[in-house]
């Protein structure tokens, strides 16, 4: 029926996107005068070092066939050079960094467990305390603390992501020595230092990423609290913390949801700041690699994957439109 | 009480008071926006911010106006119950309606939420609802008009408290069901000596329900006495005027023909069909060159993921003339609102044709479609969500011109102020936003926009409802003046069958999606041949107390 | 100013062996691939792969070249053409197989081979046959590398070559136990020949490296090796990097920071005298210079070039660089880089440090600009606020009426752009340190006009044939007094047709732990020497 | 004044009522129009402090650090806000340019992408069908595009001929609407078939006409919020894109570019961080309460305070 159309729709929909995301970053990664193979070709660099560097790394080639081979890897898989020297890179073949001496996927999913911690983590604070603090400050509208709050909010957009990080490392890991200046311990490993060493990037992220959460709830509020239902639900003798928590939020969520879902699927593919910050070896800090050592496989993939969860949390959020607001039906 | 609304200060209500013993029925009648819903909510502390209420309530000896928060939330629904009255935007549109009458329970007892869910559903059946297993699991928007009403006096009733607040809690119910209803108030009140404050332009449920009536008038309390007496003799020259412009059914109608053969029975232009609950609808009488035709129309309402899917409308075929009136009656959710939001196209026909002089709506696109729909007139069941929160009620008005005329500036404004001043509203209305008015008030701007371009075809759907007598009775005249001067077809459904029979030239009756019964007004009214359209007819209640009764005993006897 | 002799020398007598060293780097990884490592061989790969060569470095002296697998520093015949080299004896890989002449021509061979291709290539063009080869696991291996014993190996070289011992000195020309390498894994499972072997490698986030059991301290007389644990913690940020190592905490004590201490830091650290004897700053580094695109518009004309080396302000440009005179390094009018052998110092163009404007001027006007030039394309890379640092140039051009247009562009496209075949710029700011010191390292790479276009760094698109005969001259020369004296003559010959304008030799600080011994950073290659430092027991 | 009783409350109408009715509101109007000044008559009040915003004291600073001689980051009667450490340019006078570069272009940029994202967003939300399909999913590639390495290339290959500041607005607006574009549909959805929308449709009203007179009055709210918030990422955005090359060249100034050179000195020179931060937060703050304000006048049921 009509969900199930709707989530086939978008399915397809999902890899066209990525296919011509990948494609874009062929073309705009090819708009650059820098030769990856001039990073391979070794110092000094004789032009038919280069050449053998560009063949061996299939560079060779126009970049469309370039990318072909890649889409084609996904499902082949490939192999780079010849003989026993040659590189092998299994199905589903993502690409390989010649950088990094491995295979793209493996790069990648050897750092998302710490990027989706970050991120994670982060998300739920900032969008517990984001979403409470607006509540607050459209039922206390006017007052001290909705100022005090907006400022709070202000302060957190405009200040320097790489600021923030850098003062909590110092304030908190250095002065006070309270928490780990930097690095990351799988959760796997060791749960409790897993917490020690992830709080602070959650708390600079959720900082820096509360405001429209924080905005916007209180927005919304203000406008759904006045609506005839909450006078129907005060009027059963709703306790008032029920008719905010349950009546009134519900009504607000939507844009909030939504702006969670685009920041939630751009942090799980990468939160450069923070991870760079703090040290911490993410699929962010992956990516910035990429771009600086223009590492194209690399970077393609980071990039896919990123979208990849880009598009899924947006496509998770329309989902959730239906559930959240029975009239938001969806076409 | 006042509201101060940007600068303006509106006295709502003055110096108003009154009292309700337990056990007994205080009706409130008297003119729209003469303060009745306000003065109710005062005593509960519903009043938007904007409101400064003076003076005392009492609640047997508790002072209601000085209570903490907490206190007032625990009388709130527990012992005083709230029916408000527009019912459509009453109820939180993301939670099912079993989510919302079953929290009326368990916020004030601690009860498992099957057990509460249990009987929300009880409660749901208890109001008369059929097959409240859907309803239950049934979003606001999903129900209709008179649905969502009695979904409203459900959870006013869950707790069985000491005093119930009904602000127009039958509107929008058909004459059975609101026969029911009252039945139900009744019961509250003998059963658990239940006070209820009744708040009603219907002087037929006031005659038939009411111990005592108040009669209120401009914010002023002008007259009050037991029913009789002000039945009875009416001292106050408003309250004359009430009772004066009350209309009501001619006579009583002839039982029905039983057990007839065939599908169809004929008697002249009136036709029924055979069978109760019927399984189809009845077909059009002739037309000659019909302003709208509508031809075997179906709708059904596909369910959301679990709930199944509706037939709102089956088959339906009726036409309208030029300058034809054709009332609409039937019992609530039968698909009176489907069919008329059917043909401006806001509910897609699942079969069906509708034709606007001629021409197919459904095959019309762009500028000819909405030209089509500039000739159409829509008065929106519930006033209140039918208009933009953010648009000033001048400004609403308005939109319709704006569209279709191209009359501006100066040129609009007047015909903004003669169109409120048609509805008899002050021309000052027009800067204020629907939430400032009352529902009364609310209505009249939704009908003077539907008459705004003076359409081709005019669709109202309960347009009176919300109406005291005497507006009501001037809105209808206006109505036959327009009528006979631009001779516009008009679709016209409604409850009351006294008003259908004052301006509908034909009639048809519906339940649960079908037209059981069509016809000349007077035929029907006086010698229906489907029973239901009989019930209907013998449920309507009379302004007068006395014969009221008489008639309740027949209808008691005749349900059984 | 931080003299870093005294601070070294002050403590390497008391240091014993053993602890763990930390090196706190801010790349994400740190390879030992021999073949494709392009690392000094004075950093972390020195730790592990030994070479046929190696460098003595005392800060206040010039590098000098020792042996260190062989047992001298190479003997040359056919008048530099060739040149054999002896193995010492007990040489052991860390998988305890003894180092043989034949490891080395495979290591060497190795570098040739297409998956391996991007380390140090300066003997591919040297070598006889090279051209064309590629690698010895298709099965023929190189010609021109003989190994007429297990102890012996002699290199066939296509013109004489007086560097050569440098060449072996490099990461390139490690060896590898034959056969082996042949996967990209080498990269981070290296079989080590030096005192350290790679325990363990976590990509991204540290590699450990302890003692190799097989090496033998009396074949090596370059390596204290003191540590017994060296821990390289991998992808840290800068900042954060020397804001540790100013606290000081825990396991930071044994650390030192492997990237320079940026100007915000050492400024930060003047408020605090505790910290400073852990900064160490090389008395003089790397050249930083202007360069002039000598074949376009104006530049093309050596007057106005000349012109330049009034006009510019290298006062302002070494504040501009670390804030002060004494933190950004001396004043550059020569080219080769202090630390290297056989260097002059002069000044065709004596000036105050902060130029003579007006000078500029009037040679301008005589170079028949007498209104100044305008509109001049100054190209930099957003990399190390080169940035800002343009400006303070730009800044002390307008004195002398030449007004130039920053452009700032990421660092990758800086390089494409400005090492490509064709350009637009007038001006670009660069900085050069050899990788093996000698002055050919810093002639050749930026004046030969084999070097313009082509990912060459002859930045300036200088092409002299004189120059380039005194060039190849100088590198012919065996006797290295003689060719000192040689590249000393090409340096000042370039000068005198001005294609750059010499900022200074900039002073490189790097921060260490309250715990880290013999911290060395000699002016060539202005870098810590990884291979002497020790911890305080 | 007599208004029309048939005219809807516009925006300016709005606009009076909060300047007139909300204190705060009128703080961050202030504000505003204070921050227009400076930008447009930056020149005149580095006339006035008599500095250049480019020119470099090397002589306003410590000689054996770099950074500002005397305390707080060299304030002096010469230099109001103190000196850049390295260079010793004027703070005050390149605060003020930059309020040129950052808060102008900040704020165009913004204004194309909420026009673009509310315009897009509506449209996807009402009509839902086939444009809806399309606009999901160009905001889901855009969201995800590789703007990082975008962005080096347009440093590389921007021709110099483009305007920069168009370029810039241009780029930061195309790259901003997604977002928006997401949030107001979200909101659409909600509204599209709450039935004063049904009704005017009924009436025979056209899209564009729902959009303006029923729609958009009820997504003011939203679009505010994020419009507000939006202003300092775009700044950031710029400081970004000139560095790479693809903005505004050096040496002229602005808030981003100074924020992320200063963010380094956050240690040593903590004031050199403050000023361009504090015009950055003062900037966005006003537009909040201004737009806070706003949304009070545009919500007819707000109690009005006095
Ligand atoms: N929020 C408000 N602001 C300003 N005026 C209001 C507000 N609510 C109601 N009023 C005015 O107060 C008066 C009384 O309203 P009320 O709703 O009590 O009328 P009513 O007696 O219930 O009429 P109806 O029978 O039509 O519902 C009306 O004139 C109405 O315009
Ligand atoms: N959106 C919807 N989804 C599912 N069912 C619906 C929807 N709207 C209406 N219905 C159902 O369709 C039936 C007809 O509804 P409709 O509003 O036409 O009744 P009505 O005749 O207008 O009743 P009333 O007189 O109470 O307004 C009702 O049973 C209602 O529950
Ligand atoms: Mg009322
Ligand atoms: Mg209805």
């Amino acid at each position: 029926m009509r969900l199930a159309r709707f989530v086939l729709g978008r399915l397809l929909a999902t890899i066209v996107v990525l296919f011509v995301l990948g494609l874009a970053t062929y073309g705009v990664f090819y708009l650059l005068p820098s030769d990856p193979a001039q990073l391979s070709c070794g110092r000094p660099c004789t032009p038919q070092g280069l050449a053998t560097a560009r063949a061996f790394m299939g560079f060779n080639h126009p970049w469309v066939v370039q990318y072909f081979q890649f889409v084609a890897g996904i499902f082949t898989g490939r192999t780079f050079g010849t003989g026993v020297t040659a590189i092998h890179c299994a199905a589903p073949c993502f690409g390989y960094s010649f950088q990094q001496n491995q295979t793209v996927l493996s790069l990648i999913t050897s750092r998302v467990p710490v990027t989706f911690s970050l991120a994670i983590g982060a998300a739920i604070i900032w969008l517990l305390v984001g979403v409470g603090i607006g509540v607050l400050s459209a039922l206390k509208r006017g007052t001290a603390l909705d100022r005090i709050t907006m400022a709070g909010a202000v302060a957190g957009v405009s200040a320097p992501a790489y600021v923030v990080g850098l003062l909590a490392i110092i304030i908190f890991g250095l002065n006070l020595n309270i928490v780990p200046d930097n690095g990351y311990v799988p959760l796997t490993q060791n749960p409790v230092g897993w917490l020690w060493h992830m709080i602070t990037p959650w708390l600079v992220l959720a900082f820096l990423q509360a405001a429209i959460y924080t905005r916007l709830t209180r927005t919304q509020m203000l406008d759904v609290l006045n609506e005839d239902f909450i006078r129907t639900a005060r009027a059963k003798g709703v306790p008032e913390r029920a008719v905010v928590g349950r009546h009134a939020l519900r009504n607000v969520l939507l844009p909030v949801v939504t702006v969670f879902g685009i920041d939630l699927g751009a942090l799980l593919g990468g939160a450069i700041i923070t991870e760079t910050v703090f040290s911490m070896p993410g699929v962010g800090a992956l990516l910035i690699g990429a771009v600086h050592s223009l590492d194209l496989p690399l970077l393609l993939g980071c990039t896919l994957f990123a979208a990849f969860l880009i598009v899924i949390a947006n496509f998770l959020v329309d989902l959730l439109y239906g559930a959240l607001d029975p009239r938001a039906r969806l076409t | 009480m006042t509201f101060s609304t940007e600068g303006a200060e509106t006295v709502a209500a003055d110096e108003v008071s009154y009292s309700v013993a337990a056990g007994e029925v205080l009706a409130v009648v008297g003119e729209s926006g003469s303060g009745k819903t306000v003065t109710a909510m005062s005593l509960l502390g519903l009043l938007p911010p904007t409101a400064t209420v003076t003076g005392a309530a009492f609640l047997s000896g508790t002072s209601l106006f000085e209570l903490d928060r907490e206190q007032l939330r625990q009388i709130r629904g527990e012992r005083v119950g709230f029916v408000f009255q527009e019912p459509m935007s009453a109820l939180n549109p993301v939670f099912t309606i079993g989510a919302q009458v079953a929290e009326a329970i368990t916020v004030h007892h601690k009860i498992p939420s099957a057990k509460a869910r249990q009987r929300a559903e009880e409660l749901l059946h208890s109001v008369g609802l059929p097959d409240p297993a859907r309803v239950v699991r049934a979003y606001p928007h999903e129900l209709s008009g008179g649905q969502l009403q009695r979904v409203v006096i459900a959870m006013a009733v869950a707790n069985e408290p000491a005093l119930l607040i009904a602000d127009e809690p039958t509107t929008a119910l058909d004459v059975t069901v609101q026969a029911d209803i009252l039945e139900l108030l009744r019961d509250l009140r003998s059963r658990l000596g239940v006070g209820i404050l009744l708040i009603t332009h219907d002087m037929g449920v006031v005659a038939d329900l009411a111990d005592r009536v108040v009669v209120m008038h401009e914010g002023k309390v002008v007259e009050h006495g037991t029913v009789t007496e002000i039945f009875g003799n009416p001292q106050q020259e408003y309250t004359r005027q009430l009772l004066g412009s009350v209309v009501s059914l001619a006579g009583t109608p002839t039982a029905p023909p039983v057990d007839e053969s065939g599908e169809l029975i004929e008697r002249g232009a009136q036709v029924a069909v055979v069978g109760h609950p019927a399984t189809r609808s009845v077909v059009d009488s002739p037309a000659t060159e019909p302003t709208l035709r509508i031809t075997d129309l179906s709708v059904v309402y596909v369910g959301r993921f679990r709930s199944i899917a509706v037939h709102a409308v089956d088959r339906v075929s009726v036409h309208i003339e030029p300058g034809e009136v054709l009332g609409l009656v039937g019992e609530s959710g039968s698909g009176k609102s489907t069919l008329a939001s059917t043909v401006v196209g806001l509910v897609p026909t699942t079969a069906g044709t509708i034709e606007l002089a001629g021409a197919n709506l459904a095959t019309l696109r762009g500028k000819a479609r909405r030209t089509a729909l500039g000739r159409i007139g829509m008065v929106f069941q519930d006033p209140g969500s039918s208009l933009n929160p953010r648009a000033t009620v001048g400004a609403s008005i308005a939109e319709p011109l704006l569209l279709h005329s191209d009359l501006r500036g100066g040129d609009l404004d007047a015909r903004v102020r003669e169109l409120l001043d048609a509805v008899s509203l002050p021309t000052a209305m027009a800067g204020r936003f629907p939430h400032e008015l009352s529902g009364g008030q609310r209505q009249r701007i939704g009908i003077a926009r539907g008459i705004a371009l003076n359409p081709a075809l005019l669709i109202a759907d309960e347009p009176t409802s919300a109406l005291d007598v005497s507006v009501q009775a001037r809105v209808l005249e206006l109505f036959r003046t327009l009528q006979t001067e631009l001779r516009f077809a008009c679709l016209f459904i409604s409850h009351d069958l006294a008003v259908i029979e004052e301006v509908a030239g034909r009639v048809a009756v519906m339940h649960r999606g079908h037209v059981v019964e069509q016809g000349p007004t007077e035929q029907v009214l006086a010698t229906p041949l489907h029973p239901y359209t009989h019930r209907l007819i013998t449920s309507a209640p009379v302004a007068d107390p006395e014969d009221q009764r008489r008639r309740r005993e027949a209808w008691r006897a005749a349900v059984g | 100013n931080a003299n870093p002799t005294q601070d070294a020398a002050g403590s390497s007598s008391t240091t014993k062996p053993g602890g763990t060293l930390y090196v706190i780097n801010d790349t994400s990884s740190n390879y030992y691939d021999p073949a494709k490592s392009q690392g000094l061989a004075t950093t972390s790969n020195g730790l592990v792969h030994r070479r046929l060569t190696a460098w003595e470095l005392t800060p206040g002296q010039d590098a000098k070249v020792v042996p260190d697998l062989a047992t001298d520093t190479g003997r040359s015949s056919n008048n530099g053409a060739t040149w054999s080299f002896t193995l010492k004896d007990g040489l052991k890989f860390s998988d305890g197989t003894p180092i043989t002449s034949a490891d080395i021509k495979w290591g060497t061979e190795r570098t040739f081979a297409p998956a391996f291709a991007e380390g140090l290539g300066y003997h591919k063009t040297l070598l006889v046959g090279a051209s064309g080869y590629t690698g010895p696991f298709s099965g023929q291996g190189l010609d021109s590398i003989e190994t007429p014993d297990d102890k012996t190996i002699v290199f066939h070289l296509v013109r004489p070559f007086g560097d050569w011992p440098w060449i072996a000195s490099l990461i390139s020309l490690a060896p590898v136990p034959k056969g082996k390498g042949t996967t990209a894994s080498y990269s981070t499972s290296p079989i080590a020949s030096g005192p350290y072997q790679v325990a363990s490698y976590q990509a991204g986030v540290a590699v450990n490296l302890s003692r190799n059991p097989h090496w033998d301290r009396s074949t090596d007389s370059v390596r204290p090796a003191l540590p017994d644990k060296i821990v390289i913690q991998l992808s840290q940020n800068d900042t954060v990097i020397s804001q540790r190592l100013i606290a000081d905490n825990g396991n930071d004590q044994f650390a030192f920071g492997s990237s320079f201490v940026d100007p915000s830091q050492l400024a930060q650290l003047q408020g605090k005298p505790a910290v400073k004897p852990r900064v160490v700053t090389c008395s003089a580094g790397p050249i930083s210079y202007l360069a002039m695109n000598t074949t376009k518009g104006p530049m093309a004309n050596v007057a106005v070039r000349r012109a330049f080396q009034y006009a510019v302000d290298k006062g302002a440009y070494q504040v501009a660089w670390a804030g002060s005179a004494a933190l950004a390094g001396p004043i550059a009018t020569t080219l080769i880089t202090p630390g290297i052998a056989g260097r002059e110092v002069y000044d065709l163009y004596p000036t105050g440090p902060n130029g003579d404007p007006n000078k500029a001027k009037q040679m301008l006007a005589a170079a028949g600009y007498p209104n100044g030039l305008t509109g001049l394309k100054l190209v930099v890379s957003t990399s190390n606020s080169y940035a800002d640092k343009a400006q303070s140039v730009a800044q002390s051009l307008a004195r002398a009426g030449i007004q130039v247009n920053v452009q700032s562009m990421d660092d990758d496209t800086y390089n494409a752009t400005v090492t490509a075949n064709s350009v637009d710029y007038d001006l670009t700011l660069s900085g050069w340190n050899p990788d093996f010191p000698s002055a050919n390292g810093n002639i050749e790479a930026l004046y030969a006009s084999s070097e313009v276009g082509n990912g060459g760094y002859n930045l300036s698109r200088y092409s002299s044939p004189e120059v380039d005969n005194m060039i190849h001259d100088a590198q012919g020369t065996i006797d290295p007094v003689a060719a000192g004296k040689k590249w000393a003559a090409v340096d000042k010959r370039i000068m005198q047709d001005a294609p750059v304008v010499p900022l200074i030799f900039a002073r490189n600080s790097f921060l260490h732990g309250s715990k880290v011994d013999n911290f060395e950073v000699p002016d060539y290659p202005s870098y810590p020497n990884y291979l002497k430092m020790g911890i305080a027991q | 004044m007599v208004t029309s009783v048939s005219a809807p409350r516009s925006l300016p109408a709005a606009l009076v009522r909060t300047l007139r009715t909300d204190r705060w509101a009128l703080a961050g109007a202030i504000v505003i129009v204070v921050l227009v000044f400076v930008a447009i008559a930056a020149p005149l009040l580095a006339a006035i402090e008599g500095q250049d915003p480019n020119a470099y004291h090397i002589n306003a600073l410590d000689p054996n650090s770099g950074l500002p001689a005397g305390s707080l980051g060299g304030i002096s009667g010469t230099h109001w806000f103190g000196v850049e450490p390295l260079t010793g340019r004027d703070l005050f006078a390149r605060v003020c340019y930059g309020a040129r570069t950052s808060f102008l272009i900040g704020l165009a940029a913004t204004v194309v992408a909420v026009v673009v994202g509310t315009l897009l967003g509506a449209g996807a939300g009402y009509l839902g069908g086939w444009f809806n399909r399309v606009i999901t999913w160009l905001t889901d590639v855009l969201l995800g595009f590789p703007y990082l390495v975008f962005m080096i290339a347009l440093g590389a290959i921007a021709p110099p001929s483009v305007p920069r500041p168009l370029l810039l607005i241009l780029v930061i607006g195309f790259f901003g609407w997604p977002s928006i574009t997401r949030i107001v549909r979200s909101q659409t959805l909600a509204l599209r078939d709450r039935k004063f929308v049904s009704s005017a449709r009924a009436m025979g009203a056209g899209p564009w006409h729902v959009f303006r007179t029923e729609l958009l009055p009820n997504l003011w709210a939203p679009i505010i919020v994020v419009a507000t918030l939006n202003i300092p990422a775009n700044i950031g955005f710029e400081a970004a894109l000139s560095f790479l090359g693809a903005g505004i060249p050096p040496p002229t100034s602005s808030w981003g570019q100074s924020i992320s050179t200063a963010s380094d000195w956050i240690q040593s020179d903590p004031l050199f961080l403050l000023f361009p931060a504090a015009a950055l937060f003062l900037a966005t703050w006003s537009f909040n309460v201004f737009g806070d304000g706003l949304r009070d006048a545009l919500d007819p049921r707000m109690v009005v305070r006095r």
